[in-house]
């Protein structure tokens, strides 16, 4: 390991030593502040480190660092260090909140090498690694009920998935040979049968489905939702579902050639049922955080399609939804956290009355991020939509894209109505919600103009993930991908 | 470059109201909106000199997503300068008319109030259509937003139904305009949005039916075309006065904007191919529209079916497609966006001092209220097409202009006219006629304020029945290029 | 002696695979879904191993011991959580667990 | 000179509408008075100054043009507001003016004292502007302005005691129904627009004849339209159950709108579009017949009416009838001159009849009334003379001689014929008969009010000026039998056609003997039925009470029109005045929302459900992936 392969994966070292240092730091004396601390600088440092790692490639065949890990391996992070930052304001009237610090560490590395792998094993590792911190961290407020019966829900359905999910690689492994997802493509090309690799793609298909919470596999999410404490709602919610589409994409990139029009038509109805169920599910939901589950099971529906529009293009779509997609979420969940008491999380909807009159602020934020969840103009929303439409417009995807027409009419009437009751005249006797912490208001405010930043001039975000995507495009074997024509390689 | 500070400047004047006190906020909207208007009068003085060569009175083009082909192109010809024209002047009638109306979160209302005028303003400006699309979504929030905070009994239901309907309307008109540019772009192979490059796609019959008939519901959503007109009644109550105003006078207007812009010189044969369809909506929209205003007792909710009634007329105007059907259209649009929004004032005024919309507990006003009898009198009298006011010269335009295209149609709507009477009289009989319901509620009449608006409505009215001149000479050059590229349509 | 052929261990693997599956339908006891999902967990690396000797490759039985590894880490979090709900909730039955819901 | 004194005719009457509409309020009683009746008396002057003037010159130097503005210009649409001053509209313009300022006069003591005084002159004054537009239009669509104008100022007049809701529903009523022909007229000049391409009066005579043979499709299709507006305008089959409800309103209204000058729009809009009508001869026979009916129907009804403005209502009807008649058979100037005389008579009968009226407390019932000879001497000579002048008494009322010339004409004319004569002269039976009742059962019999209130001087002017007029305006146009001297249809030759009926003098005598004998008898038989024998139960003499009640309600007309179209029309508005289309909407929604509900229930929170769909999940895309 020659300094600079050591450099190459300096964010996985510096994101596990600042693990350790916060452990550490709990064995000598528990101090709230210094694991905060130690989680915010180690995720600035990986940031950091992100950019100097200099043009060496990570070693052998398990890593891989284009430009499309960077960039979602940057929106990991910022997620991450946004979690933390709500969650220090969250924690802080806490009994023994160190803890979560170093699991929400170890998360966003297990979530990091996940979008890093090139290889079934790191894939593996990976995502195991993301799993089960995440086990403990939805359990983390023990007291109540709620997020423990929601953990040990995650806990059983998560490792069901990722045991079809591994059975699912043991059979690609048993027909290709090779573990290495780019060299899938050429051994798919060359290999003489195919009885085992598309059942194993199929598999593989459920196990990552679970993770994205798509529709045959959505049913965990309103629970998990509502019973994990509300920064670790957003870290499941934004961490672990982004990471797994980058890997979906890596992947589909790679198997391209396996996918026959059987899959494409069974992603397809994954991906309507989704978008349809997603957006019905939510439609009279008086719980804000179960509203905000069902819609982010449409939302990954939306995804889908954008993914089976095929071509660098749906990358591109898919990338520019994703940032949205965090941005939205994480405004609207810090919202929620911000608002959440010691005794129990704000997601009835009645707390919600009247709130833009009682805590402008707050609620405007909250009112930007349903509108860009809406879609509506001048939020990073819209210009998330209209990449997907553009894309789904572009591969003449028109029955997905009716039904996208239709979910979408669908969701804004839930959206819509959680903000009229919030523009409704405040209720006499309303709780008075505790002050918001000032790093959160901080975080929030970021938040929104970033939101409303990207709507009104989405140009530098597009960039991105056009080289996201042409990076990715650029790496894989010269085949014909039947998520699209032959695309050009350079752009 | 004017026409980038309109809108910016609207928005601002916005932000500045909201931050104002209660009195402060209305006094800012009104001079927004006074210097919008002073901004736009030299465009007008200017109408009759643009050059040969030159389409646009003004124009604005700056980039904005190079990568998608979209980019920030407003403009104006002689058709969109009017309805700016008729969005200024309806915004001032409607923030003096709700002066004392909202009297709580006035800043925060005259906020939302300036977003839908700004919005409307950019819609009626753009020529991308990306952007356009931006507007035409933006403008709908804020008014979901007027009718939510200060409408009335079943605000909330009426809010979210109109915030739906055009939504759901607004996204289909999104796949296809994408449609489109990617029609475009298989074509020449440039991906752009912008409107002047789109217009003349050749495109095979059956593209260019369903791309059509994407704008085209999108549009009938906004311009209340039959079947889809039912969010319209639910809005136009609920909404505060101002609100009201914006609504049928504007709102409703975009609609036909569009069609006129956007839905006939893109898609010259399918809109020819329609034409029948869309003429026999619209008629049908006017006899509906009058039956059902007939049968109102919620005031209201009667002037709101009066609208679906002469909207039908524009529609008619715009699909009978020749000179005078589509100038026409344009005065009947000018023409009802004053009558019906100074009928809703009146209304608002109504109801503002008996508590009450329902027919039924009024009557007999007259002697309390002479002002207000006198010009609700004239604005129903112009509202049923009375010659010497506005709407008759539309109407009559549209006819006229409509009669080659379909002798059937135009009998039945000039058979509506009739209806048309039925519903404005026993408007006016039931306020201000007849025994008195309540004969213990005091009334007094209109104050100095409520009078001027509604004069100024009026006279509006009577210049543009007995001297509609300017107003045609305006349209001609915008509706004359639009109609070389829609193609000789009517038989002369 | 003859290798045995790849089919046939991947039917094993697939039947010890399916008896998982089938055990956390059917149990009740939390406990022994867990058990039912590491056999899951087993029956998949068995299917690497047997993959990776067909192949004379090593990579199986590397993927295996990974499997190995983390199948523990979930097996000893799974635990400590199933205490936890034997004491918040009383019980120890998957369905009786159902306050979240709706 | 002459187009100032033309602009002046029709500002006046509309300046008065401004400065009393706006100030009306603040102005004493007797400056409104002074500017109400002096604007239309001004413009009677204008009128009469113009008269002299035409006279002085030569025939075919009698037109004066002017045009205001062009109203619009677009495509090949651009009618102007442009006024004609011909004989015809000449002779229109004196009867509106003169009888307008007669009744303007007579009208500043009848309504003295009524509140609202200002408005009503106003709408009095709008009315006569409205009128004077209509008759010196030269352009369809100014002419269609002002002929609206005058269907809202009837409208208004109508509707002018406001606080009694019937009023209101009558208002409606007329307004309304005229409103029908008025949206047949307009379809009508669309035609004639995509026809001949303009809409000027003059070009469109010019440009028919020469565009279209006689009975062309379009030719008929316009003409036929434009006599389905006049009919609507001058209430004749079916249009015609607006006039009787339409003297809800005061009396000068009922005068000078209903009898003297709205009424007879439509008999002005047919001569003048008769280069037009010409073009379509099955029209005209049209409008001759709807002419003959309306007139035996309205008069038959008039006999069993008991309010007295009903009786002069119908029998307006009926006296249009007979112009319509004249039209018919093509005697355009016999009809405007029976228009002229029909003017002043029934204006008069209809302003002693106010005097009654006004006498007896708003009375209107003719069995209340009675022997009110001594008691109004004044109202009593006035109401004789014009109801002797509408009966056509021989040789001494203008009435005789106008009635005898159509009768003539439907007789002789090529387009008349026996059946329609012999209609006209039973018509003029009736036409006697009722106007007899009428006098005997108000002014003759024991005396049952008392007459409480004297007309003013103010009132008797116009009385004794009209009771002139009734009497001496025949002799304008005498017939050859009685002097031959036709001096009013000469003086109207250049606008409209003379009389074609040729035949011989002693044909004429006959006839004009037989219509005497029609009054005379007439008269006779009123005096039998309702003086001598006159019955207690206020029955008709002879007529079971069956028969009084379907003419008392105008043949049930009324009765028809509800049943069959207004009733079902306001049933189906009211069911679906929650607008049907919205259900579409609303079950949309209700689907939504039980589609919502049923997947909810999927949501049980129950861990193996999950598990459950989990798998089956895996298994059907595995099932996909594999065996498609």
């Amino acid at each position: 390991m020659s300094a600079d392969e050591l450099r190459a994966i300096s964010p996985l070292i510096v994101l596990g030593a600042a693990a350790l240092v916060a452990l550490l730091g709990i064995t000598i004396r528990r101090s709230h502040r210094f694991s905060a601390l130690a989680c915010v600088v180690g995720l600035a440092l990986a940031m950091a480190s992100l950019f100097l790692r200099g043009s060496a490639p990570p070693p052998g065949p398990l890593l891989v660092a284009d430009d499309f890990a960077v960039v979602y391996t940057a929106l990991v992070l910022t997620a991450s260090f946004a979690v933390a930052v709500l969650a220090s304001g969250y924690m802080a009237r806490r009994q023994r909140p160190e803890e979560l610090y170093v699991l929400l560490l170890v998360a966003t590395l297990g979530a990091v090498v996940l979008v890093w792998s090139g290889h079934l094993v790191s894939l593996f590792l990976g995502l195991e690694t993301l799993s089960v911190s995440l086990y403990s961290l939805i359990g983390y407020t023990r007291t109540g009920p709620r997020s423990v019966e929601a953990s040990i829900k995650y806990l059983i359905l998560a490792a069901a998935s990722s045991a079809i999910l591994l059975f699912g690689m043991a059979l690609v492994y048993a027909e290709l040979g090779t573990m290495v997802i780019i060299e899938m493509g050429p051994a798919l090309a060359v290999a003489s049968g195919r009885t085992l690799v598309v059942p194993g793609v199929a598999l593989m298909v459920t196990g990552i489905g679970f993770k994205l919470a798509l529709v045959p596999f959505h049913m965990w999410t309103p629970d998990v939702y509502e019973g994990a404490p509300a920064p670790v709602t957003a870290l499941v919610a934004t961490v672990s579902k982004g990471a797994v589409v980058a890997l979906f994409v890596r992947l589909a990139w790679a198997l391209g050639a396996a996918g026959q029009a059987a899959l494409l038509v069974a992603f397809g109805i994954v991906a309507a049922a989704s978008m349809l169920a997603g957006n019905l599910l939510a439609l009279r939901q008086d719980n804000l955080k179960r509203l905000l589950a069902y819609s982010s099971i449409a939302h990954l529906g939306y995804v889908l399609t954008a993914i089976l529009a095929g071509g660098p293009g749906a990358i591109e779509a898919v990338s520019i939804y994703v940032t949205a997609y965090f941005v939205t979420i994480l405004a609207a969940f810090g919202v929620v956290t911000v608002l959440s008491g010691p005794d129990g999380d704000a997601d009835r909807l009645e707390e919600y009355q009247g709130l833009v009159w009682r805590r402008p602020f707050v609620a405007m934020v909250l009112v930007l991020s349903l509108l860009s969840l809406a879609g509506i103009p001048l939020t990073a929303g819209f210009i998330a939509k209209f990449a997907v439409i553009f894309a789904g417009v572009r591969s003449g995807l028109w029955t997905l894209l009716a039904v996208l027409v239709i979910s979408s009419a669908i969701g804004l009437y839930y959206y819509l109505r959680v903000v009229v009751v919030m523009f409704a005249a405040a209720p006499a006797a309303s709780a008075v919600a505790p002050p918001v912490p000032q790093s959160s208001r901080v975080l929030l405010l970021c938040l929104a103009l970033i939101l409303v930043w990207l709507g009104v001039y989405p140009v530098p975000l597009q960039g991105i993930a056009w080289t996201a995507a042409s990076s990715l495009a650029r790496e894989s074997p010269p085949v014909t991908t039947p998520l699209g024509p032959a695309t050009a390689r350079r752009p | 470059m004017i026409l980038g500070w309109i809108v910016v400047l609207t928005l601002a004047g916005g932000a500045l109201a909201w931050s104002g006190g209660r009195r402060a906020s209305r006094w800012i909207a009104l001079g927004t909106l006074a210097l919008d208007l002073v901004l736009v009068g030299p465009l007008f003085l200017r109408r009759p000199a643009t050059p040969a060569g030159r389409r646009w009175l003004a124009e604005l083009v700056l980039p904005w997503m190079p990568r998608y082909g979209v980019g920030i192109h407003l403009a104006i010809d002689g058709l969109s300068l009017l309805l700016i024209v008729l969005t200024l002047v309806l915004g001032i009638l409607a923030v003096v008319a709700s002066w004392r109306e909202i009297t709580q979160r006035t800043g925060f209302f005259h906020f939302n109030l300036m977003a839908v005028l700004a919005g409307i303003l950019g819609v009626f400006m753009a020529l991308d259509l990306f952007l356009f699309y931006l507007f035409w979504e933006l403008m709908l929030l804020p008014m979901a937003l007027l009718i939510a905070i200060w409408g009335h009994e079943r605000r909330t239901r009426a809010a979210i139904k109109f915030f739906l309907f055009t939504q759901a309307g607004g996204l289909v008109m999104l796949v296809s305009i994408l449609g489109l540019a990617f029609v475009h772009h298989a074509d020449t192979g440039v991906l752009t949005f912008d409107y002047p490059e789109l217009v003349g796609t050749p495109m095979p019959a059956a593209v260019e039916m369903l791309l059509m008939l994407g704008f085209f519901l999108g549009f009938a959503v906004k311009l209340p075309a039959v079947p889809l007109h039912t969010w319209l009644p639910d809005a136009h109550t609920e909404a505060p006065t101002a609100g009201s105003v914006v609504l049928a006078g504007l709102l409703l207007k975009t609609g036909a904007y569009g069609l006129l812009r956007f839905a006939l010189p893109i898609f010259p044969e399918a809109s020819r191919a329609f034409a029948p369809v869309a003429m026999t909506l619209g008629t049908i929209g006017i006899v509906y529209g009058a039956v059902l205003a007939w049968a109102q007792t919620d005031l209201k909710r009667l002037v709101a079916y009066t609208s679906v009634s002469h909207l039908g007329f524009v529609l008619l105007g715009i699909y009978a497609a020749g000179t005078v059907a589509q100038e026409g259209a344009v005065v009947q649009m000018l023409a009802h966006g004053l009558s019906t929004g100074g009928l809703f004032i009146l209304v608002g005024a109504l109801q503002e001092r008996l508590g009450t919309r329902s027919l039924d507990r009024m009557g007999g006003l007259w002697a309390m209220a002479p002002r207000m009898g006198v010009l609700g009198m004239m604005l129903a009298l112009a509202s049923l097409g009375l010659p010497a006011f506005g709407n008759f010269v539309g109407e009559i335009l549209v006819l006229v202009g409509s009669y080659p295209r379909s002798p059937e149609l135009t009998a039945v709507a000039t058979a509506a006219m009739v209806l048309a009477t039925a519903y404005s009289l026993r408007l006016v009989q039931r306020t201000f006629f007849g025994a008195r319901a309540e004969p213990a509620s005091v009334l007094q009449d209109l104050s100095a304020r409520e009078t001027a608006v509604l004069v100024a409505a009026a006279l509006g009215l009577i210049c543009l029945g007995l001297y509609p001149q300017p107003v045609l000479d305006t349209a001609e050059p915008a509706l004359g290029a639009l109609r070389t590229v829609f193609g000789q349509v009517a038989r002369r | 002696m003859t290798a045995i052929p790849l089919e046939h261990v991947l039917l094993v693997a697939a039947g010890l695979f399916g008896l998982g599956l089938v055990g956390v339908l059917v149990r009740r006891n939390l406990l022994f879904m867990l058990v039912s999902v590491e056999v899951m967990l087993n029956a998949a690396g068995l299917a690497f191993v047997a993959a990776g000797a067909s192949r004379w490759q090593a990579d199986g039985q590397v993927m295996f011991l990974f499997v190995l590894t983390v199948a523990a880490a979930e097996v000893s979090v799974g635990l400590a959580l199933l205490l936890q709900v034997r004491r918040r909730l009383g019980t120890v039955d998957a369905d009786v667990a159902r306050r979240l819901g709706g | 000179m002459g187009s100032i004194a033309l602009l002046l005719l029709v500002a006046l009457p509309l300046a008065g509408f401004v400065v009393l509409g706006l100030a009306g309020k603040r102005l004493r009683p007797a400056a409104v008075a002074v500017i109400g009746a002096g604007s239309v008396g001004l413009a009677a002057l204008d009128a009469l100054g113009l008269l002299v003037r035409f006279l002085l010159e030569p025939p075919e130097a009698r037109v004066i043009r002017q045009t205001l503005w062009v109203w619009l210009d677009t495509g090949e649409l651009h009618p102007r507001l442009s006024l004609l001053l011909d004989p015809l509209a000449l002779v229109m313009a004196l009867v509106v003016t003169g009888v307008g300022f007669l009744i303007h006069l007579y009208s500043i003591g009848f309504m003295r004292g009524e509140e609202g005084n200002g408005r009503f002159f106003a709408q009095m004054n709008l009315f006569v502007a409205s009128m004077l537009v209509l008759v010196l239009a030269d352009d369809l669509f100014f002419l269609y302005l002002g002929w609206e104008g005058v269907g809202l100022s009837s409208y208004l007049l109508i509707g002018f005691w406001w606080r009694d809701e019937k009023n209101g529903r009558a208002a409606r009523k007329a307004f309304i129904v005229t409103r029908i022909g008025d949206a047949a007229m307009a379809v009508g000049l669309f035609v004639l627009f995509q026809g001949l391409g303009t809409l000027q009066i003059s070009e469109v005579a010019a440009r028919a004849t020469a565009a279209w043979r006689v009975g062309a499709g379009p030719a008929v299709l316009a003409s036929a339209l434009l006599f389905a507006g006049a009919a609507g305008k001058s209430a004749q089959l079916p249009l015609q159950t607006w006039l009787p409800d339409a003297m809800a309103g005061p009396t000068p209204v009922s005068a000078l709108i209903h009898a003297a000058t709205m009424v007879t729009a439509g008999v002005y809009l047919i001569a003048r579009m008769h280069a037009l009508f010409e073009l379509a001869p099955d029209v005209l026979a049209a409008v001759a017949v709807v002419g003959a009916v309306t007139m035996l129907l309205a008069g038959l009804s008039a006999i069993a009416q008991r309010d007295i403005k009903r009786v002069l209502a119908y029998s307006t009807m009926s006296q249009i009838g007979m112009m319509f008649l004249a039209l018919g058979v093509g005697a355009w100037s016999a009809a405007i001159f029976h228009l002229v005389v029909h003017a002043f008579f029934k204006a008069l009968l209809f302003l002693s009849a106010g005097v009654v009226i006004l006498a007896l407390d708003h009375e209107h019932d003719l069995f209340r009334m009675g022997g009110l000879r001594k008691e109004l001497p004044l109202a009593f000579w006035t109401f004789a003379i014009a109801g002797a002048s509408l009966a056509g008494l021989p040789l001494v009322t203008a009435g005789f001689y106008s009635k005898d010339l159509i009768l003539w004409e439907a007789w002789a004319s090529s387009r008349g014929g026996p059946l329609l004569g012999a209609a006209g002269i039973f018509g003029a039976l009736v036409t006697s008969l009722y106007v007899g009742r009428v006098i005997l059962l108000a002014f003759f019999g024991e005396r049952r009010t008392v007459a409480s209130v004297r007309p003013g001087r103010v009132l008797a002017i116009p009385l004794v000026v009209l009771a002139g007029l009734s009497l001496v305006g025949g002799l304008v146009e005498l017939p050859p039998t009685l002097g031959h001297a036709p001096s009013f249809s000469w003086f109207l030759e250049p606008s409209l056609p003379a009389a074609t009926a040729a035949g011989r003098r002693s044909d004429m005598a006959i006839l004009q003997g037989l219509t005497s004998l029609a009054s005379l008898s007439g008269i006779l038989l009123a005096y039998l039925g309702f003086l001598r024998h006159r019955r207690a139960d206020e029955e008709l003499p002879l007529v079971g009470p069956g028969v009084t009640g379907i003419l008392a309600s105008g043949f049930g007309f009324d009765a028809l029109y509800d049943l069959c179209v207004v009733r079902p029309l306001t049933r189906i508005a009211r069911a679906n005045s929650a607008d049907a289309l919205d259900r579409i909407f609303e079950g949309l929604a209700a689907l939504v929302g039980l589609t919502h509900r049923a997947l909810c229930r999927t949501q049980t929170g129950r861990l193996r459900t999950y598990a459950a769909a989990m798998v089956v999940g895996t298994v059907v895309i595995v099932g996909i992936a594999v065996l498609r």
